[in-house]
């Protein structure tokens, strides 16, 4: 997809968000939690944009703050060329219409006490978009296209399962026909089959409704299954942005690199022959961030240089950016060929 | 690595290490008794990892918590007989089957968050099953226990036993269960999901951690995911759940490579796979009944691609296929049934 | 923490201020004390001479603003009723009701407690409708009832405490009975509550895996996770206890800053009820820095 | 506000319970000051610590007490000769400048309570050492019932001025046979017998522990487990508890108060027709008001003047003009009858009065009893007071006043047109005159004439509608104490004997 | 869209039904509804179900003890008071002020509190701030001296007391509902309305308020107990109802001069207070389950 001559729907520029957990007025020093700590992203109509990364690491932080549910604390956010940053709550309200959510947990993101007709109607009359019979009948057809029984609008969210809510949470985000749906682990909380149904329906909405995602998950599988490009977050950064072939065929970030070796193979022969990299130690705390590269605490290739600097993101010939002193295809470094799962990843595409 | 493990328990001692035959438990609910385990039987032998798989709420925590003792006031096991090391278990009184509870069989229960008490320092949640199974001293017990910590991979065990549980990251409480678990050395050590709430690279330290004590310590461990790439590398073999009941049961490299029973089929297609890309992944359309609503016949005939009639009337029983390999489903065992099929 | 505390108290300067600001605009329009104070057969001519001697004829404004320059300076006046320095009086009489109050409590607490554990356990059993029923009544039971009942059967039937007064523990007895029984009542139905749920989490079955016994899981591992609304319902209800207990104090002649706080409003003994007022507000901030302290104690992630 | 440190530990306290020489004493509420003119109550033990210059006895006589003699020179200036040797409690001897000092101090000083009561005095003149002269404003007939007063508690001038207004008032010092030796304010005072007492010892009790039990019950609860020997105000809820066990006894003691309604003369209220307030009279069953709330322990009267005051007229006491058929005819001569009821309010206070609320209700059955529809207002203590200070009374409003004077001027001269008028809205010119007239006669035997006449023109025009004079009911242990109550309803230690 | 129509109205009835149908199971409920009934019944029957008038004052009867007691008749069933009115007729006209009393204060306070409560949860900052401090600046505050003012401002009525039982007891619902709003508040579902642009009141109504519904019933409920007593101490001080009116409260507090002679006086009003309270108590609980659709059908 050659995407670098058009106006991204989305863009952020240098986007932060420091967390001031001082929580003391008088306290003498404040602290702050980096949860985003500067990314820049470009985002195109019609694409998926993944986004992986471990626990923590500001995947979510992010997704609200593109819209903006969190108030960021530096950077811009443009929709459309548009910055969003200095619209006022109200007229945020109103551009609310473009970019919706779906929400990681569909257990906790539908209000107990209201019914489905309602919970999917709302985005509706918030807007004033459509009321009475009409809007009845409007919530009928999104339920129908998301694969939920019309019959069932009277009914509330314990009365579901939870692929069946994750539905619900969806046509409440197609409600409004937006261009944009940040979508926060929707996966993740789901059983398998579950997933698989989900997975799908997001991918047949979006040749639909012409939709753009951006895809945040810590499943590796999922993420790939869905995603155009992927970025790969460490530490409230973007340390590898590159297409889904690029990243999975040759990654270039250490971590990147440990991120796939992790992912369990459904498969024995395959799973117990493969060389896993597990990585020591846990995620360094986003309050005392470690010096130079984020990631050096735990790089098996640390040298001197990556506690000292921290390395940009740039962008390579092919479009591949990653954020690291020595890549991986570069320096060759010792374990990077085999690490790599390459014979079963270059399988038929 | 632990390909053959299983086989010098199963030739060192003649009965199994956990024999569960035929069981049933109820829970009694404001719609009447439910029955979310309904004749599994399965056993273990010594040294062995055993995976349980299936969808959410298929039972297998219930499962666990009926061998464990731990139905609470409203479950338990209605029918059939659960042997440890001979003696059954499930006729117990709730006194003697605390002797057993934490001393010869433990468990890492799902959900790492919510398991450790908040308000206990961690150091103290571990020191307790020593103080009480072994008798050992508050110091015994801490020495013990922070040998424990630094045995599964803790950094600086002294601080995390004295650290409160929410002062640890995810993997690191997942890691204070597994001592806590670990620290009376049980012959068993059922692990009911231990990493479906952490991310992979924690992940994949947790299941380093358990090869690594398996082959030290010779636990047997019973392994409950649905997670099939866990399973795929941590198993000898795999019980497949659902609905109550256990569905295909097989070791691991004839499951994965030639799973006979629908369901575990559908399994395998629906999980998104690293090393492939394809268009659309396969679903099982509908969902998992609630215990209370069970279809006649087969429990997987509404959802089943193949169901036929007689799946719908009548019940299949487990039946025992090459050696050790079971499978509940009427269909003819000889038709070969291959992955491609759609 | 200590910064957390320092804030708080700082914050309450204001909070301060304005409680005696209101005070004093509710004493000034519930009417002036002259008319209370002199004898009945006060002829009109009178009254104005004492209220004029008293500087009370002069307008709203001037008053308002030497009581706020007085009050800044921590001087509350002199009382009416008892002429004598208003914030004294109101200390003298602070000691007896901090030590009712208190004992008031450690009762409602001793009795609660259980009470709440054990039909927790034991629940929707007959034992449990029981425990419900009586701390229904006890929430609806007058405290006067409660308090004459108390004296008939414990003091004049069966001799067993003293009638009334002050002087020992045993005199504080049923006055504290009296004063708790409503916040036992509370409490009991709030522990009970908390231990349900606290019995249904995850750790307890973490716990129960270990072998551990009932004793040892009621006690090592739920009690304390049921604490905080306790924590709040002690912290929000000794003020109440310390400084609201008119009914208490009269029925057993024990008397604390509740009366002398209810005969001062009747009395419109403005100084005392300024007094008064800002120390039951000063015990309000302490409970409430205290209430956060125990939180603390209690639960390690609680973060100031 | 401890007036010492040494307060009794609670084992001490105990002994003190069974000690044979300590009186103890219940009573229904405290002392708010020890500065005897500057204290709104009455009815305190505050007069056991003080003195006063003369007292009233039973038979309304005045006798001498700290004066030894007193003589009225010419019609402003009286004479005093004090007893000599006279010792406060600190040792000081109590002369006439002490005398002075005090008298000065309660008529120059406006926001004393007790100042309005002392203002006929001009000066007081010291002779010597012993002797001095009061000499009054204009002449006034009831300067001795003035110095009765609590007010009129000789003060150590030394003392007073050397530690200061707040010291004194925690360390209070007098002259009468009891010296404080603890006090804890509204629990307990603890009294010693004062040696040093100038008429010697005037009790058996060598110590008295007076405790405040501000509810009935407690009260009660107290006597009946032997907790005291002597307790106060004792409502007839009570009565059968008390009289019900052995050993213990209600006293009755005659009071000055008597509970009246004040009607409302004034034009827009139907009660400013005189045949209306006498059919409410007539409506009244007094007799019957005190049988059933009091067991007949009181006495139906239709003036304020009680037994033992001057100008007490024998035809008003003990009566009661009870007749409903008359009542009835009155309010149809006021043009009242079942087409046009006759409406009114009644403002009862509440709690202010022994059963007040009953009493009130008690009224207004009755006066539906011949017709009359009653609306009844309920009004809370303070409420009460500012209500009937800012004469927002309506036609009728239940009150019951003391006579703490014991002279017949202070309840009457609240029906002179200059004093209330605007409350009562009652003016009468011959009552006005005759009460003018009594305020400035000297002679006791024209003033009672005059009071006598005062007393039935109002019985006719009832501008108060009297009910009845009340008694007051102490309860006492027989077997530890003997009592006869004064009228004066001071608690003093001497007049409790010892069994 | 026909169908799901009349699915729809088919759910309400199934609702209704169900509702009953939790009735029913639920024994507490049944006693509770049970009590409230019958008590509104007598409240709104009083003048047929009571045997004498309430206010009628009988000299020659007073302080006649209960029918069984030594002394009684059968013509008083429950005694007669100080002044000789028969107490069960006065229950049964007390009942009709102390349940508007004791009803209408808690909905006043609840009202007041919960609006405070969760505006203060749900804004935070200045505003919640300066709430909070509000309700410390009442929990010192005595009582009885705003009521006092009230009350002379605009007369004791039936009206001003509720107005200043309202006016005195909302702390505790705004402290708990504030409690209730801040852990709601980090639930993803608001943060999906907000992302929906769902405006701020609109979350506080559809969204906040629905699910702190539950804790409010439980506290409420225990509130109407404490209001009926309230108003007793207030009433006796002349503060509230006037006679010839009766509350439950009233007789309480003009029987606690005779609890140790007479008990009856305040003892069976004291009684009705309490079955009242444990029935609407019950009815409570069972108005929970009714409210949280997660209940339903179960
Ligand atoms: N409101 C907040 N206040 C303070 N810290 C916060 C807040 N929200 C998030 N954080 C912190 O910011 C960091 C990033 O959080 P975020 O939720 O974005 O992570 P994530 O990548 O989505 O993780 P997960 O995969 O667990 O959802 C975390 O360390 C988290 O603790
Ligand atoms: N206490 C209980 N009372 C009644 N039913 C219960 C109880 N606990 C579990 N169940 C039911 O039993 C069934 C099996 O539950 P179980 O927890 O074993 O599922 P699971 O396979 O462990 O699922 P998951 O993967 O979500 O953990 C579920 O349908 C659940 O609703
Ligand atoms: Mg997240
Ligand atoms: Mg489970």
């Amino acid at each position: 997809m050659s995407t670098d001559s058009m106006t991204p729907l989305l863009e952020l520029r240098g986007l932060k968000k420091h967390f001031d957990i001082s929580g003391d007025w008088f306290a003498g020093e404040r602290k702050y939690l980096k949860a985003v700590d500067g990314i820049d992203l470009k985002v195109y109509a019609g694409e998926t944009l993944g986004i992986v990364g471990e626990s923590g690491c500001g995947k979510s932080t992010t997704g609200n703050v593109i819209l903006r549910l969190i108030e960021p604390s530096a950077g811009d956010i443009l929709f459309e060329g548009k910055s969003i940053c200095g619209l006022s709550l109200a007229e945020l309200r109103a551009k609310r219409k473009d970019f919706q959510m779906i929400f990681q947990d569909p257990f906790s993101s539908l209000n107990p006490r209201m019914r489905v007709l309602d919970l999917i109607a709302e985005p509706l009359r918030s807007h004033n978009v459509l009321s009475g019979e009409k809007l009845r009948r409007r919530v009928g057809e999104l339920m129908e296209s998301v694969g939920l029984s019309p019959s069932f609008i009277t009914r509330y969210p314990h009365e579901f399962s939870g692929g069946q809510r994750q539905r619900i949470g969806i046509a409440r985000a197609l409600a409004l026909r937006p261009k944009l749906i940040v979508c926060d682990e929707v996966v993740s909380a789901l059983d398998v089959s579950i997933q698989a149904q989900i997975l799908n329906l997001l991918g047949r909405l979006q040749k639909e409704f012409n939709l753009t995602y951006i895809f945040i998950s810590h499943g590796l599988p999922a993420i790939k299954h869905i995603s155009t490009r992927i970025a790969v977050m460490y530490l409230g950064k973007i340390v590898e942005l590159a297409t889904k072939e690029q990243l999975f065929r040759r990654p270039l970030h250490p971590y990147t690199e440990a991120l796939l070796s992790a992912v369990p193979i459904p498969d024995p022969a395959l799973a117990r022959s493969r060389k896993r990299i597990v990585l020591d130690g846990d995620i360094p705390s986003p309050v005392n961030l470690p010096s130079g590269c984020r990631f050096h605490t735990r790089c098996p290739y640390a040298q001197e240089k990556c506690r000292l600097v921290e390395p940009a993101l740039l962008v390579k010939p092919d479009g591949h950016q990653v954020a690291c002193h020595f890549p991986l295809a570069e320096t060759a470094g010792p374990l990077a060929a085999p690490a790599q799962p390459a014979a079963a990843m270059a399988l038929a595409e | 690595m632990t390909t053959n493990q299983a086989d010098p328990a199963r030739s060192g001692e003649k009965a199994p290490l956990l024999d569960v035959r035929n069981i049933r438990t109820s829970f009694r609910t404001s719609q009447g008794l439910v029955y979310p385990v309904d004749n599994v039987s399965f056993s273990l032998d010594r040294g062995e990892v055993v995976a349980i798989v299936g969808e959410s709420g298929c039972g297998k925590s219930i499962t666990a918590f009926s061998v464990m003792g731990l139905l609470g006031d409203s479950g338990r096991v209605e029918q059939g007989e659960i042997f440890f090391e001979g003696r059954d278990i499930s006729a117990m009184s709730r006194e003697q089957m605390r002797g057993i509870q934490g001393n010869d069989i433990s468990m890492i229960f799902q959900e790492p968050l919510t398991s450790l008490n908040p308000l206990l320092t961690t150091g103290y949640q571990i020191d307790e099953s020593l103080r009480l199974h072994k008798n050992l001293s508050r110091k015994q017990a801490k020495e013990q226990s922070i040998d424990m910590l630094r045995k599964v991979g803790m950094p600086r065990p002294e601080a995390v036993y004295a650290a409160y549980p929410h002062e640890l990251s995810g993997g690191m409480r997942q890691r204070v269960m597994i001592a806590m678990a670990l620290s009376c050395g049980p012959k068993l050590l059922i692990a009911d999901e231990p990493t479906t709430a952490l991310d992979v690279t924690i992940q994949a330290q947790i299941l380093k951690l358990m090869q690594d004590l398996r082959s030290e310590l010779g636990t047997t461990i019973v392994l409950i995911t649905h997670d099939l790439g866990v399973v795929a590398e941590m198993a000898d073999r795999v019980i497949v759940m659902y609905a109550g009941q256990v569905v295909e049961q097989g070791d691991v490299y004839s499951l994965f490579q030639n799973p006979k029973h629908p369901y575990t089929r559908g399994l395998m297609n629906s999980t998104p796979k690293i090393h492939e890309i394809r268009d659309a992944l396969e679903s099982i359309r509908g969902t998992v009944p609630a215990p209370g609503e069970m279809p006649r016949g087969c429990r997987f005939s509404p959802r089943c691609p193949r169901a036929f009639d007689k799946c719908r009337t009548e019940a299949p029983v487990l039946q025992e296929f090459c050696g050790n390999y079971q499978v509940r489903c009427w269909l003819p065992e000889e038709q070969e049934v291959t992955l491609d099929e759609h | 923490m200590k910064r957390y505390l320092m804030r708080y108290a700082l914050q309450f300067i204001p909070v301060l201020l304005i409680i005696s600001l209101i005070v004093f605009v509710l004493v000034y329009m519930a009417g002036d004390p002259v008319a209370l104070m002199l004898p009945d057969s006060a002829t009109p001519a009178e009254i104005a001479t004492l209220r004029e001697s008293l500087g009370l004829n002069r307008p709203f404004l001037v008053q308002f603003w030497i009581f706020l320059t007085h009050i800044c300076s921590g001087d509350f006046g002199m009382s009416f009723r008892y002429h004598a320095d208003a914030m004294s009086v109101v200390l003298s009489r602070l000691p007896a009701s901090v030590e009712l109050g208190m004992l008031a409590m450690a009762f409602a607490l001793a009795v609660s407690i259980p009470l709440g554990i054990w039909s927790a356990i034991r629940r929707n059993s007959s034992l449990d409708v029981l425990i419900t029923g009586a701390s229904v009544a006890g929430k609806a039971m007058p405290t006067f009832w409660l308090g004459l009942m108390l004296i008939l059967i414990f003091a004049v039937k069966f001799r067993v405490f003293p009638v009334s007064g002050s002087g020992g523990l045993s005199h504080m007895i049923l006055p504290a009975i009296t004063l708790g029984g409503g916040a036992a009542a509370e409490i009991a139905r709030l522990v009970r509550s908390n231990m349900i749920e606290t019995l249904g989490q995850d750790y307890i079955r973490t716990a129960r895996s270990k072998g551990l016994g009932d004793f040892d899981i009621i006690f090592r591992h739920a009690f304390k996770n049921c604490l905080n609304p306790v924590i709040t319902m002690v912290t929000v209800q000794l003020p109440f206890l310390i400084g609201g207990s008119l009914i208490t104090e009269t029925v057993f002649a024990y008397p604390g800053v509740g009366q002398l706080l209810v005969q001062a409003v009747n009395a419109r003994d403005m100084s005392v009820v300024e007094a008064g007022v800002f120390l039951i507000a000063l015990i309000v901030i302490f409970m409430n820095m205290v209430g956060d302290v125990l939180y603390r104690l209690v639960d390690h992630r609680i973060k100031y | 506000m401890r007036t010492s440190h040494e307060s009794p530990k609670p084992a001490a306290a105990a002994a003190l319970a069974r000690d044979p020489d300590t009186l103890r004493i219940g009573m229904d509420k405290g002392i708010l000051s020890f500065d005897p003119q500057n204290n709104g109550s009455y009815g305190t033990p505050l007069m056991n610590v003080f003195d006063t210059l003369v007292r009233i006895d039973k038979d309304g006589n005045f006798q001498p007490q700290l004066a030894e003699s007193f003589k009225q020179v010419d019609p402003v200036t009286w004479a005093f000769s004090l007893h000599k040797g006279i010792k406060f409690h600190n040792g000081d001897e109590l002369t006439s400048s002490d005398v002075k000092f005090t008298l000065d101090r309660v008529t120059s000083d406006k926001s004393l309570i007790e100042n309005a009561r002392f203002s006929s005095i001009k000066e007081v003149k010291i002779l010597d050492k012993y002797n001095f002269e009061i000499i009054t404003k204009e002449p006034d007939p009831v300067l001795l019932n003035r110095l009765i007063r609590m007010g009129g508690s000789i003060l150590p001038e030394h003392y007073f001025k050397e530690k200061g207004v707040s010291y004194f008032m925690q360390h209070p010092v007098g002259s009468g046979p009891y010296q404080v030796v603890d006090y804890e304010p509204d629990r307990r005072l603890i009294l010693k017998r004062f040696d040093g007492y100038f008429k010697g010892k005037v009790s058996e009790w060598k110590k008295a522990v007076i405790t405040v039990l501000p509810d009935a019950a407690t009260r009660v609860n107290e006597l009946v487990t032997g907790g005291v020997d002597l307790v106060t105000e004792i409502p007839p809820s009570e009565w059968s508890r008390v009289n019900g066990q052995k050993g213990l006894k209600i006293v009755d003691g005659n009071s000055t108060q008597v509970m009246l309604l004040v009607v409302n003369c004034n034009k827009e209220f139907p009660t400013s027709d005189r045949r209306v307030r006498q059919a409410i009279e007539y409506a009244i069953d007094s007799r019957l008001i005190v049988k059933k709330l009091f067991d007949g322990m009181g006495t139906p009267t239709r003036t304020h003047i009680t037994p033992g005051i001057l100008g007490f007229d024998k035809s008003l006491y003990d009566t009661s003009d009870y007749d409903p058929a008359k009542a009835k005819a009155l309010l149809k001569e006021a043009g009242y009858g079942e087409s046009k009821p006759l409406k009114l309010t009644l403002q009862i206070p509440q709690g202010r009065y022994l059963l007040d609320s009953e009493l009130g209700q008690l009224i207004a059955a009755m006066l539906q009893g011949v017709g009359i529809q009653v609306k009844i207002e309920l009004l809370e203590n303070s409420r009460y007071v500012q209500v009937r200070n800012s004469n927002k009374n309506q036609a009728l409003m239940l009150a019951g006043y003391g006579n703490s004077m014991f002279d017949p001027f202070l309840p009457l001269n609240a029906l002179n047109s200059k004093v209330y008028f605007k409350r009562i809205g009652y003016k009468n010119e011959r009552v006005d005159a005759l009460l003018d007239k009594a305020m400035q006669t000297m002679d006791p035997k024209e003033r009672a004439k005059m009071y006598q006449e005062v007393q039935q023109i109002l019985a006719v025009d009832l501008p108060y509608i009297y009910i009845y004079n009340e008694r007051y009911f102490t309860g006492i242990d027989t077997n530890r104490v003997s009592f006869d109550p004064p009228a004066s309803k001071d608690i003093l230690v001497e007049d409790i004997k010892k069994k | 869209m026909e169908a799901a129509a009349g699915a729809s109205t088919k759910r309400k009835w199934g609702r209704t039904k169900s509702w009953l149908g939790m009735l029913s199971r639920s024994k507490t409920g049944v006693t509770g509804l049970l009590i409230v009934i019958f008590i509104v019944l007598v409240a709104v029957f009083a003048p047929w179900v009571a045997p004498y008038d309430p206010a009628k004052v009988d000299l020659a009867g007073m302080l006649t003890p209960p029918a069984w007691l030594s002394g009684g008749s059968m013509a008083h069933i429950l005694g007669t008071d100080n002044l000789g009115r028969d107490v069960l007729s006065r229950i049964i006209y007390g009942s009709r002020v102390s349940l508007l009393v004791g009803v209408c204060a808690v909905l006043v306070s609840g009202c007041i509190g919960t609006i405070l409560g969760v505006v203060a949860g749900f804004h935070g900052g200045w505003i919640g701030a300066a709430i909070m401090r509000l309700t410390d600046a009442f929990l010192a505050l005595p009582a009885m001296l705003l009521m006092l003012v009230i009350i002379g401002v605009f007369g004791p009525s039936l009206i001003t007391l509720i107005f200043v039982m309202g006016c005195t007891k909302w702390v505790p619902y705004t402290r708990l509902m504030r409690g209730e709003v801040l852990s709601l508040k980090e639930r993803d579902f608001i943060r999906a309305a907000y992302s929906i642009g769902t405006r701020s009141h609109t979350i506080m109504l559809r969204h906040l308020l629905p699910n702190v519904f539950s804790t409010l019933i439980v506290i409420s409920t225990l509130s109407v107990g404490s209001a009926i007593i309230s108003e007793s101490s207030l009433s006796f001080l002349g503060l509230g109802i006037q006679p010839p009116q009766v509350s439950w409260g009233y007789m309480l507090s003009e029987g606690q001069a005779y609890l140790s002679t007479s008990w009856w006086i305040a003892t069976f009003p004291g009684i009705a207070i309490t079955v009242t309270v444990i029935g609407i108590i019950f009815l409570g609980d069972w108005l929970r389950d009714v409210v949280d659709p997660r209940q339903q059908g179960r």
